[in-house]
């Protein structure tokens, strides 16, 4: 199993262990994952105007790297999955942005949608396949209460992001099953946190982030697991509640499989 | 060449006013095989008819073109007129002169130049007509009804009634369908049982009525008048003879965890069972997914404890053959479940019910004994939240739900939250909804009756969010009329869910070769006029697989589906239309073009003998319309590929006759 | 009426956010739905009414175009896929491209900061808020 | 120059019986006029008609054909005017493979109550053929007088 990988700009900064506990699981799994040469910041947020062309080149370019290697292009980070995902549809779907973001790039082949965006959650699930990820776990969390918190770039829009169901999603749920501890499942899994305004509106993504720990901890989750940096960052930084650890979900699998 | 009469008619002045009738005659008189040409005050007058009748005998005509007055008006009058005096009606031609030429042209010239060359494709027309004679068909005097909600029930009451043989064949082990399992019924708050099973019981006795329950249609065969229908009558492990209904069989059954549809789920009941009390037929019925009798061959409590021996484990299906004349659909609808809005919280909170599931909770046969209960705890809920128009009146690019308006479901919530707050008045009732819609007798009044007396309160905004903390439900919801996002403590939230047609109607349409719409509904054959009939000659419509309905609704469409079948039943012969499409067996080549597009299943391929070369005998597969089924839309004639299909009346040569004198220069 | 002074921005605003008002049956749902409700003046389904009424100059004069999480939710339960998200990020668009009107500036960032903050924070911010 | 005669084009209009037909009859009934060049055949159905009707008219030195059935979904016969649809699509590309200017064949769907649409669809189909002139690509010379 061979993909591209597009890490983007905070898992080479302050997201390191998110990036590093994966490659490790990755590398336990059999899962090669070769880091496409050249990337750039995808943006950190799909540019919703159709009029946006020059936003979204940074990800066409990406994705047009992994189709000239013959990959499947894999992302960690929720947010910059939800870019490439988004715009790989607009490639594929929406011949005004295809045609001028193809003549921005100047490529001999213009890139028309071909390559397959996949999170590495789907890695885990439609690939490897959780049942063989169980057989894989040396250490099972047995024991412990896990949230998993999809916030919204995950599953929105469905149509599109295409992994689960997203109102009642499962694919962390599995996944938490498959290393061994209890998912907890909580109203406001699939509910933002307010990251995007942490910046400049501190006391929102308080709010947000308070709900949604509050939320897990109503239903006994003692960690809550999240593939997003900013989500990490926000629920940690801006959440403040001492009960509830948040953490990344590939740290706890890099854990099961002993690889931590 | 056919001798044809030409006949003008002035129509008063209508006609004559702008188009030189004389000339007209003159012209056409020259036409070739016109023996005969005049013109008339008023054709379709008893006595223009009279004219034409003398010029038929006189001239022995053996084809007549009346210039008058579109078809749709007097062609049926003309034909009749010539069927009188021995001339085959359908070599009677009409050219339309007043609608498309006096009417709308104001040149006389112009209008008479019109005129001649619409006679002349008339002439041309009718030179290529053949006698056409229309067809009979016998009619099996006997109706079947699909399905035995209200529905079916009455269509069959009223058919049996009148005097004929009913069979209902329904899926599961009693007739009732969705009102069997409601509370009470808007607007006047009967309750639904104590109005239902006295029908029930009336179907039951009536010796017109044949009941196949837990029965399922497996084929359907032949034309209106003379349907043939294969029903499967799935194994129940019971002898429906022999059994009481006594119910010691469910008593003792060990098998107790088996989740109880009628209730929704809410409670259990045993792998041998009777849905409820008042089921009809009154007939215990074994569930073979449950049965550990079934399932390991150890057991058999049941049969120990029948005293009449009417427990069979080796029962089988059976399939049972039937004649029909006609067909009723009344194959209902079911609640759409609301899983995929989970927004809503129903696969995740226990307390996040549909209103069908509120039906259960509050009837007194339901699993709480009349008294309103959640699941979750088993404790009386002080607010509630219901949700309207959860997955109807939704985009048609939106998978998850439904672009109609589910119709029933803005009453039903009024009557939910009146009676809640009749019997419970210290529970606060809220409900949100996007437009109340309440068309019908008494209906607003009963709407605006649950705000006004009994304090429900109506919030125009939906329902965001639900979640579920600590036994309570946190309701996020807007209010657009104040401006503000209202955050509830609920305990209890109602989603009132789309209808959606059963799913077993799909199939049941492809077999009656009746059309259905986007939503698997039903279409009648005329949105307005023919409102229950199918397109489809034999198929009726009644209840909500044509559309969502209510209770009085349902029941009225259900006698007029009645009425068109006793209309049709009472026949002793049907007439077909003679214009059918027709196979020449020499020209096909059996390539089934012809039958993929026939909407009604007209045609058939069998193979046949062909003499051959050299007194040979060659066996070639052919088509052939049956007359009776055929309703002459030509379809498989542009569809067949070597010219063997034709259409009587509208043939290719007669079609091509008239284009050639259309354009002639 | 704004109908005619705003007619080009209203324009601008439809064909760059792809969206189509008219699908809008004034449920509400956007707006119960919304977890940035608080912190707004105009909320989703008020976009999406006072697009169609023309009114871009108020929409665009709020802080409420900031305030929008980029969740989605509206767009995922929206019944009638009218995607107001869309005709936010439209209007905000309308009004930092106009020269000068950049909501976040560089010299507001060190003062934004601290030591765990995610580069993606930034990123996005500046994609959001700036030309 | 004066002499030259003002040109007529020469129309057929197959409307099927249920809906256009009565469309027509309607047109008549409220009087709204259209050039008399059309002249209607009536067939059950739109699908009733062959492609090779149309070809036969222009071919017999009809300067336009136009067909009109009932709006989709709205067919007597449940489905016969997609069949209809589908067909003329493929005469479509094939008049154009022909080089037979496209605007004259023409498909519409006029339902029984919309006389006003089938005055105004003639009215318009006519001015649009008179525009575009005698058809003389697939005129067979043989077949004139």
């Amino acid at each position: 199993m061979k993909f591209s990988y597009y890490p983007g700009c905070t898992l080479k900064t302050k997201a390191k262990d998110l990036d590093a506990y994966m490659r490790a699981s990755a590398e336990a799994l059999g899962v090669e994952l070769a880091e496409l040469p050249e990337w750039q910041c995808c943006g950190a947020v799909y540019p919703m105007a159709k009029d946006e062309i020059a936003t979204k080149l940074s990800a066409v370019r990406a994705l047009m790297s992994a189709r000239d290697l013959g990959t499947d292009l894999v992302t960690l980070c929720s947010a910059c999955h939800n870019v490439i995902k988004q715009v790989n549809h607009d490639m594929k779907t929406d011949a005004d942005i295809a045609l001028r973001a193809n003549n921005y790039i100047g490529a001999e082949t213009p890139y028309m949608g071909e390559t397959a965006v996949l999170h590495f959650l789907e890695v885990l699930r439609d690939r490897v396949g959780f049942d063989t990820l169980k057989a894989k776990v040396k250490n099972p969390l047995t024991g412990r209460k896990i949230g998993a918190y999809y916030g919204c770039l995950l599953l929105r829009p469905s149509k599109i992001m295409a992994m689960d169901d997203p109102e009642n999603p499962t694919i962390i749920e599995d996944f938490i099953r498959a290393i061994g501890a209890e998912p907890v499942i909580y109203g406001m899994r699939n509910e933002c946190c307010g990251g995007y305004v942490t910046l400049e509106n501190k006391g929102e993504a308080e709010r947000r982030s308070n709900i949604v720990l509050e939320s897990a901890k109503a239903k006994g989750a003692d960690t809550v697991v999240t593939a997003c940096p900013l989500c990490l960052y926000n629920l940690k930084k801006n959440g403040g509640c001492d009960d509830v650890s948040v953490v990344y979900f590939t740290e706890l699998l890099a854990e099961a499989l002993g690889v931590k | 060449m056919q001798r044809i009469g030409v006949f003008v008619c002035h129509c008063g002045t209508n006609i004559a006013a702008t188009v030189d009738v004389k000339a007209v005659v003159e012209a056409l008189s020259h036409e070739p095989g016109v023996v005969f040409a005049t013109d008339y005050q008023y054709m379709c007058s008893e006595s223009g008819q009279t004219l034409m009748r003398e010029a038929i005998r006189e001239h022995k005509l053996g084809g007549v073109v009346v210039c008058s007055c579109s078809p749709r008006m007097h062609e049926a009058t003309f034909r009749k007129a010539a069927a009188k005096e021995g001339l085959n009606p359908y070599m009677v031609e009409i050219a339309n002169i007043r609608e498309q030429v006096s009417w709308i042209h104001k040149d006389i010239k112009e209008g008479t130049e019109k005129a001649i060359i619409l006679g002349r494709a008339a002439i041309a027309k009718v030179h290529l007509n053949q006698p056409l004679q229309a067809g009979e068909s016998p009619v099996t005097k006997r109706a079947l009804v699909i399905g035995g909600g209200i529905a079916g029930i009455q269509t069959a009451l009223d058919i049996a009634e009148a005097g004929f043989e009913v069979d209902i064949v329904e899926k599961e082990p009693t007739i009732g369908g969705k009102m069997a399992q409601i509370d009470k019924t808007f607007p006047t708050l009967d309750c639904a049982a104590c109005i239902l099973t006295p029908k029930m019981v009336d179907v039951a006795q009536h010796e017109k009525i044949k009941i196949f329950s837990y029965s399922e249609i497996e084929s359907v065969k032949g034309f209106v008048g003379n349907f043939r229908v294969a029903i499967r009558r799935k194994a129940r492990y019971v002898d429906e003879d022999k059994c009481t209904g006594c119910g010691i069989c469910t008593e003792k059954c060990p098998q107790k965890k088996v989740p109880n549809e009628f209730n929704m789920g809410f409670d259990t009941r045993r792998a041998v069972y009777i849905p409820f009390a008042q089921a009809v037929p009154k007939v215990a019925t074994i569930d073979a997914n449950y049965c550990t009798m079934l399932k390991t061959g150890k057991c058999g409590v049941c049969a120990k404890f029948c005293g009449v021996g009417a427990i069979d484990y080796k029962q089988q299906d059976q399939i049972v053959e039937r004649e029909y004349g006609a067909i009723v659909a009344a194959t209902g609808f079911n609640p759409l479940k609301p899983t995929q809005y989970d927004e809503l919280g129903y696969a995740t909170c226990a307390d996040v019910v549909t209103s069908l599931e509120l039906e259960r909770l509050m009837n007194a046969a339901g699993p709480t004994a009349g008294t309103l209960l959640r699941p979750s705890d088993k404790k009386h809920p002080h607010t509630i939240v219901f949700v309207q128009c959860v997955g109807s009146r939704c985009d048609a690019e939106n998978e998850k739900g439904k672009p109609y308006c589910s119709k029933i479901c803005c009453m039903y919530t009024a009557k939910h939250a009146m009676l809640i707050r009749d019997k419970y008045p210290d529970t606060e009732v809220y409900v949100f909804y996007i437009d109340v819609r309440t068309p019908g007798k008494n209906f607003d009044e009963f709407y605006r009756r649950a705000v006004e007396q009994y304090g429900v309160h109506y919030i125009k905004g939906q329902v965001g969010k639900v979640v579920e903390e600590n036994g309570t439900l946190k309701v996020q919801a807007s209010d657009l009329l104040s401006g503000e996002q209202l955050h509830i403590d609920a305990d209890l939230v109602v989603l009132a869910t789309a209808v959606e047609p059963d799913k077993s109607a799909r199939g049941i349409a492809t077999m009656l070769t009746a059309s259905m719409d986007t939503n698997d509904f039903f279409t009648e054959a005329h949105a307005k006029l023919r409102p229950v009939e199918s397109p489809t000659a034999g198929i009726f419509l009644s209840g909500v697989c044509q559309g969502p309905k209510d209770i009085p609704e349902t029941v009225s469409q259900a006698s007029a589906a009645a009425a068109k079948v006793i209309g049709l039943l009472a026949k002793d012969k049907l007439t077909c239309n003679p214009c059918v499409a027709q196979s020449d067996e020499l020209l096909c080549n059996g390539c089934s073009s012809c039958e993929r597009v026939c909407p009604y299943g007209a045609i058939t391929y069998s193979d046949k003998e062909f003499r051959g070369p050299n007194r040979t005998t060659l066996i070639r597969r052919v088509a052939s319309v049956n007359p009776a089924v055929c309703q002459g839309c030509g379809a498989c004639t542009v569809a067949c590929p070597s010219g063997a299909m034709d259409l009587k009346g509208f043939s290719n040569r007669q079609i091509m006759a008239e284009v050639d004198a259309i354009c002639k220069m | 009426m704004s109908h005619n002074k705003n007619a080009a921005a209203v324009e601008e605003v439809l064909r760059s956010s792809g969206v189509d008002v008219r699908k809008c049956m004034r449920c509400g749902k956007c707006t119960a739905t919304c977890p940035a409700f608080d912190e707004m003046e105009y909320h989703p389904h008020q976009f999406v009414y006072m697009v169609e009424k023309g009114q871009i100059d108020k929409l665009a004069a709020s802080d409420s175009i900031y305030r929008c999480l980029s969740c989605f939710a509206c767009m995922e339960r929206c019944p009638r896929q009218v995607e107001p998200a869309k005709l936010i990020e439209a209007v905000r668009l309308h009004v930092i491209r106009a020269k000068g009107a950049n909501h976040l500036k560089p010299e507001q960032i060190p003062a934004m900061l601290d030591e765990d903050l995610p580069q993606q924070a930034i990123a996005s911010a500046f994609r959001k808020y700036s030309k | 120059m004066q002499d030259v005669k003002e040109f007529r084009p020469t129309i057929v209009a197959f409307c099927c019986n249920w809906c256009s037909y009565a469309g027509a009859d309607l047109a008549g009934s409220s009087r709204l006029g259209y050039p008399a060049d059309v002249k209607i055949i009536r067939v059950p159905c739109s699908c009733r008609v062959n492609p090779l009707f149309i070809l036969r008219a222009f071919q017999r030195g009809a300067d336009g054909v136009i067909m009109a059935g009932c709006h989709p979904g709205d067919c007597h016969y449940t489905s016969g005017n997609y069949f209809a649809r589908r067909r003329m699509t493929l005469l479509f590309s094939m008049l154009d493979y022909l080089g037979i200017e496209r605007e004259r064949t023409r498909v519409e769907w006029i339902s029984a109550a919309e006389g006003a649409k089938f005055a105004k669809t003639m009215n318009e189909f006519v001015a649009t053929v008179t525009a575009l002139g005698e058809n003389k690509r697939l005129e067979d010379l043989r077949c004139k007088k």
